[in-house]
């Protein structure tokens, strides 16, 4: 049996599959279902400060592959009401990470305390929506930018904040290098690869806002791609996300850096039931490996640090 | 993988409702809804009114702005359409009621064309406000059903809330289940009535969708999303949740009272 | 019969099905296959000072979904041998784009004039290779290095420079706008995005080189999106490639805003004979839309400048 | 898209030459290669010299940093396999005349044995530079084929060139075909000595490879990619290109003498 347990920004994790922000995430009950059904915790809806109704449908259009393009325009019941929501969580015993969503630090940092004083575990920063306009990537794409949430929303709370990284991007690895100069505990990569899909017959795009971001299976090689670099970069731990299906896929980002991950749009196809198979298949997978642990597994496929030659197979 | 398609009729079903027919293949079940989408405008959880074959139908009740819409278009106009989603009616028992309210006729309607298809006995209870928004008598009783009405009104039937038209008809005949789609509290109070009779109530409900694919939590009703557990749920589940006929959720995801 | 000719950069071409760069583009016979199959033209595999064997294998990993990923290196025969293959392939008739890369912009400008020399009707520069050292990318991915790149160029040259723009970029539409300014005559968008796969059993990346560039499928919303937003910033023609397989890709990507577009990844799963095919599937699917020519679904998608409602269906 | 595996047996063949085998269960076909991944070096195309069942085998002759390298590998070491790829030996002709050339005898052995199997008459013509390289000489008299041998020191057979073999066979018998895999100027030479026969022959080409799938011109042969449109020829075609038996390109894509 291999040791699933890890740990990110000081949080222990009973195992590394985690609900990714903006599925599931609305309401409480909805939390609690995902950790019931065996996910090592749970993130929340990125919150902002006011509740926003998110853009017109169609906000979702399925493509082929299992891909899958989104544009919800963040709709949350804003940060007065959602509490409530996080608490229904809580009380049936879930790790909750809060997101939230601001437009400059100050907002990252009252939301971050607000959030905070509900007694989730840690933070998450969503600096990488890439379709709403204001918030997301418009300010989590320099790392100046970056740096500056982070010192903000470090100097607020006292529990610890993930900064969760764009892909649209030159250098994704130089914004999570900022966040971690900034005071980050962890960094997650990454949210949804800027897209859009078209309809010939009615020569408009798609969704209703245009743009959208892409996730499912046809990004897991972008996202595989951040984490490597960052691993390459930082210190603090790293949360890998992005087109995660299997355990196989799992693997992929723990080798390349990852000490957890999230699922997102694998929650469409294969339900939520598949937090509760994900473990035992990641058992499975890592001692064919000869991983005694997810831990052992993080960073493997990089060049060993001391030239040694990799073990294998 | 969405289908764009030019609806080839509109039918005026009352003042306030029309029905959209369009061809769309995929085989579909008494009880499943489809993601319509108005381009240009909004793409909105549509039951089917009609489900045999490829020509599928949606009717529609002009409620807000998108639906208000829908009055004005006209055959040739292209839609989108994604689904079939959602569960089904289950069509064994033999013996069923069904009470519909308002536009919540329009998902009944083919469930229970389907079920006397299939050798059961089926009684319809329709309600409205008036007369002229009663949806799918005729298509009802043209389909052999027994069918009774109630207006708020009293311009046609028994006047006033369906309810008392299906506490007369289980306290005379046996039935071994109940299907019901209208406001909330309508079913709420249809399932009390039915389960004093020792009869099981399904109910269709309806939250604000936006994926259909049970992801983006919008159509979350206590541990359920409707789009992918629902929309048909035994009543005992709905009632035992802390939202069935008290509390919705809006587009932002607020609790709201219904 | 929908008019299938269209021309960009002032560059007649007889259908809108460009062979991309780095497919079939090594040597002259193979150029002038891509044409004699039927494409609207060819570019060479872009070309550099000097000779480079790029990187050892594996170069190229197929994922799953007809996804590719590739690190290359940049291989080609430089610029000193390459002309003779481009003469072949004049020889055949062929319309030749000549790609190059450079790692400064006074090589650029060198090149493009060493390119021109060979009768190429314009030179296309790889300002977007995602895992060149030096290269590519890492010189093409902010505003500046593309306008000082595109001044030098077209300064040295007299046939139209076509940038081509990195999806590896915040704000790949900027670089689009740079390069107009720079007196770019097009764009062609989008060059492969970053991404990596790993080989758990070998505790390793698969490619030699580590971090690779996404193509196929895949990577069609991601191009797009591009195309989408450059189009909404530039006046210059765009050029539109990533993950063109059908007719109705490219439709997707006319109605985007590209005049034309590159076929790449498809040529492995298809086969060159796809250019002979794909323009009269174009016409039966511009003809069944309702448009008359390439022309007229240029950007089609986009909301009216005028307001006026969308001819649909 | 690639497969992990232990190589399980290696058997040295001759002082340069080492065969590889481990599972892989594709079906493969005589004359196709595959794409063979030496973790952390290189990955090469190789012919199978074994390819019935799923215990398949890549023969390797020792020529630069990464073949050599593969003289030291053991019994379950990983190798990353593709493939297979590339076109096949046409086993219709019924008198076969087989000439293999040092390494070349890799992809002609399996040939030579499923030709004989479907009740071809092979006749083998091996040359090599001396006795102790000739590769695969028991394995094809074991298969009951005729094999004669040539080697350039003389060591075992006639001596000289495999080609006088081939003028002497071809002279004093009637052959439908000829099977060549070796130097592309003794293949051009066996081509020219056959045709002056009226025998059609088909050679096994290399060229530098990358992708294996007609992508990355790699290995552009005249208006050819040998991974995809060979690497089996008929000799014709070759001497149609101005390449065959004189140039080839290197890892740039440069076209150097061979
Ligand atoms: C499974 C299902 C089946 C349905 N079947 C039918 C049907 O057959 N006929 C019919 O007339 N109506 C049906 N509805 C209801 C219908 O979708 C809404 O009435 C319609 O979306 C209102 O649109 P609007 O823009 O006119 O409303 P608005 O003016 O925006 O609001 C009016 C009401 O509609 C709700 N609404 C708005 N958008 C949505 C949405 N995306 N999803 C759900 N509710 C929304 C609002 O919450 C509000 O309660 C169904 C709903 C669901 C969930
Ligand atoms: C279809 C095909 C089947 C082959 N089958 C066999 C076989 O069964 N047994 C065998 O011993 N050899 C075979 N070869 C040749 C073998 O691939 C090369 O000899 C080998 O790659 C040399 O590797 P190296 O690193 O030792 O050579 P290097 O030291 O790099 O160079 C030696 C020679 O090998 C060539 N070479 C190097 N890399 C490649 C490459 N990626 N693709 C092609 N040639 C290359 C060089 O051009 C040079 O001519 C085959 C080649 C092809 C194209
Ligand atoms: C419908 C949907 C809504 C999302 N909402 C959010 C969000 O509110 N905040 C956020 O940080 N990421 C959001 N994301 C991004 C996901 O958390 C995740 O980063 C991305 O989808 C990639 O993972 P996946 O391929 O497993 O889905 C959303 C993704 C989807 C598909
Ligand atoms: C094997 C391979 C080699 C490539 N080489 C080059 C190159 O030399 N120069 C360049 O500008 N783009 C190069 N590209 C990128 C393609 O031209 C194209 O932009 C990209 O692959 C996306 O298009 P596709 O999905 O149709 O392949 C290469 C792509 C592949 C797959
Ligand atoms: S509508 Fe998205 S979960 Fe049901
Ligand atoms: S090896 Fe790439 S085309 Fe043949």
């Amino acid at each position: 049996m291999a040791v699933l347990e890890t740990d990110v920004a000081g949080v222990r994790l009973r195992n590394p599959f985690l609900l990714a922000s903006g599925i599931w995430g609305e309401s409480g009950e909805s939390l609690a279902g995902a950790w019931r059904a065996g996910a090592g915790g749970v993130i929340t809806k990125s919150i902002g400060s006011a509740p926003r109704a998110g853009y017109p449908n169609p906000t979702i259009e399925l493509l082929d592959g299992g891909a899958m393009l989104n544009a919800m325009g963040l709709p949350n019941p804003g940060i007065d009401e959602y509490p409530a929501e996080i608490e229904i969580a809580r009380r049936a015993g879930a790790t909750v990470i809060g997101s939230v969503f601001g437009g400059t630090a100050e907002e990252f940092a009252t939301l971050a305390g607000r959030i905070a004083d509900t007694g989730v575990v840690a933070v998450e920063l969503n600096l990488s929506c890439p379709h709403a306009r204001g918030f997301g990537a418009e300010v989590g794409s320099t790392p100046e930018g970056v740096e500056t949430i982070l010192r903000a929303v470090v100097g607020a709370v006292r529990i610890p904040a993930i900064a969760k990284i764009t892909p649209n991007a030159a250098d994704p690895a130089a914004l999570a290098a900022a966040a971690e100069r900034g005071g980050a505990a962890a960094v997650s990569a990454i949210n949804t690869v800027r897209a859009l899909a078209i309809e010939p017959r009615l020569r408009r795009p798609v969704l209703a806002h245009g743009l959208g971001g892409l996730s499912g299976p046809a990004i897991k090689p972008i996202g595989l791609a951040c984490v490597w670099q960052i691993f390459e970069r930082v210190r603090i731990p790293i949360v890998g996300v992005g087109g995660i299906e299997t355990a196989d896929d799992a693997v992929d980002y723990l080798l390349a850096g990852a000490r957890a991950v999230q699922i997102g749009t694998a929650v469409a196809g294969r339900g939520i039931g598949l937090f509760g198979r994900l473990p035992a298949d990641l058992d499975r997978r890592l001692e064919a490996l000869g991983f005694p642990s997810v831990r052992a597994a993080v960073g493997a496929a990089h060049p060993p640090a001391d030239g040694a030659p990799r073990p294998a197979l | 993988m969405r289908t764009v398609v030019p609806v080839v009729e509109t039918v005026v079903e009352t003042p306030s409702t029309v029905t959209l027919r369009f061809d769309y293949p995929p085989e579909a079940a008494p009880g499943q809804f489809v993601m319509v989408w108005l381009p240009g405008d909004d793409e909105l959880p549509m039951s089917l009114s009609y489900l045999e074959g490829p020509r599928k139908g949606v009717t529609i009740k002009a409620m807000g702005g998108s639906t208000r819409a829908v009055l004005g278009i006209a055959a040739g106009a292209p839609i989108g359409v994604r689904g079939p989603y959602g569960n089904r009616f289950d069509l064994a028992p033999r013996r069923i009621l069904v009470v519909g309210g308002g536009s919540g006729t329009a998902v009944l309607a083919p469930a229970a064309e389907a079920a006397a298809r299939g050798g059961a006995s089926v009684a319809v209870a329709l309600g409205a406000t008036r007369a002229s928004e009663l949806l799918f008598r005729d298509r009802l009783r043209a389909a052999g059903l027994r069918v009774e009405v109630a207006t708020d009104d009293g311009s046609e039937g028994t006047p006033g809330f369906v309810t008392g038209l299906v506490e007369r008809w289980l306290s005379t005949e046996p039935f071994d289940a109940v299907w019901t789609c209208g406001p909330e509290v309508m079913m709420a109070k249809v399932a009390a009535l039915a389960r004093a009779r020792g009869v099981p109530t399904f109910c269709s409900v309806e939250r604000h969708m936006k994926c259909a694919l049970g992801l983006c939590d919008a159509c979350a009703l206590g541990p359920y999303h409707v789009c992918t557990d629902g929309p048909v749920f035994p009543a005992e589940r709905l009632l035992a949740t802390p939202d069935f006929g008290r509390f919705h959720r809006d587009a932002a995801g607020r609790r709201r009272p219904l």
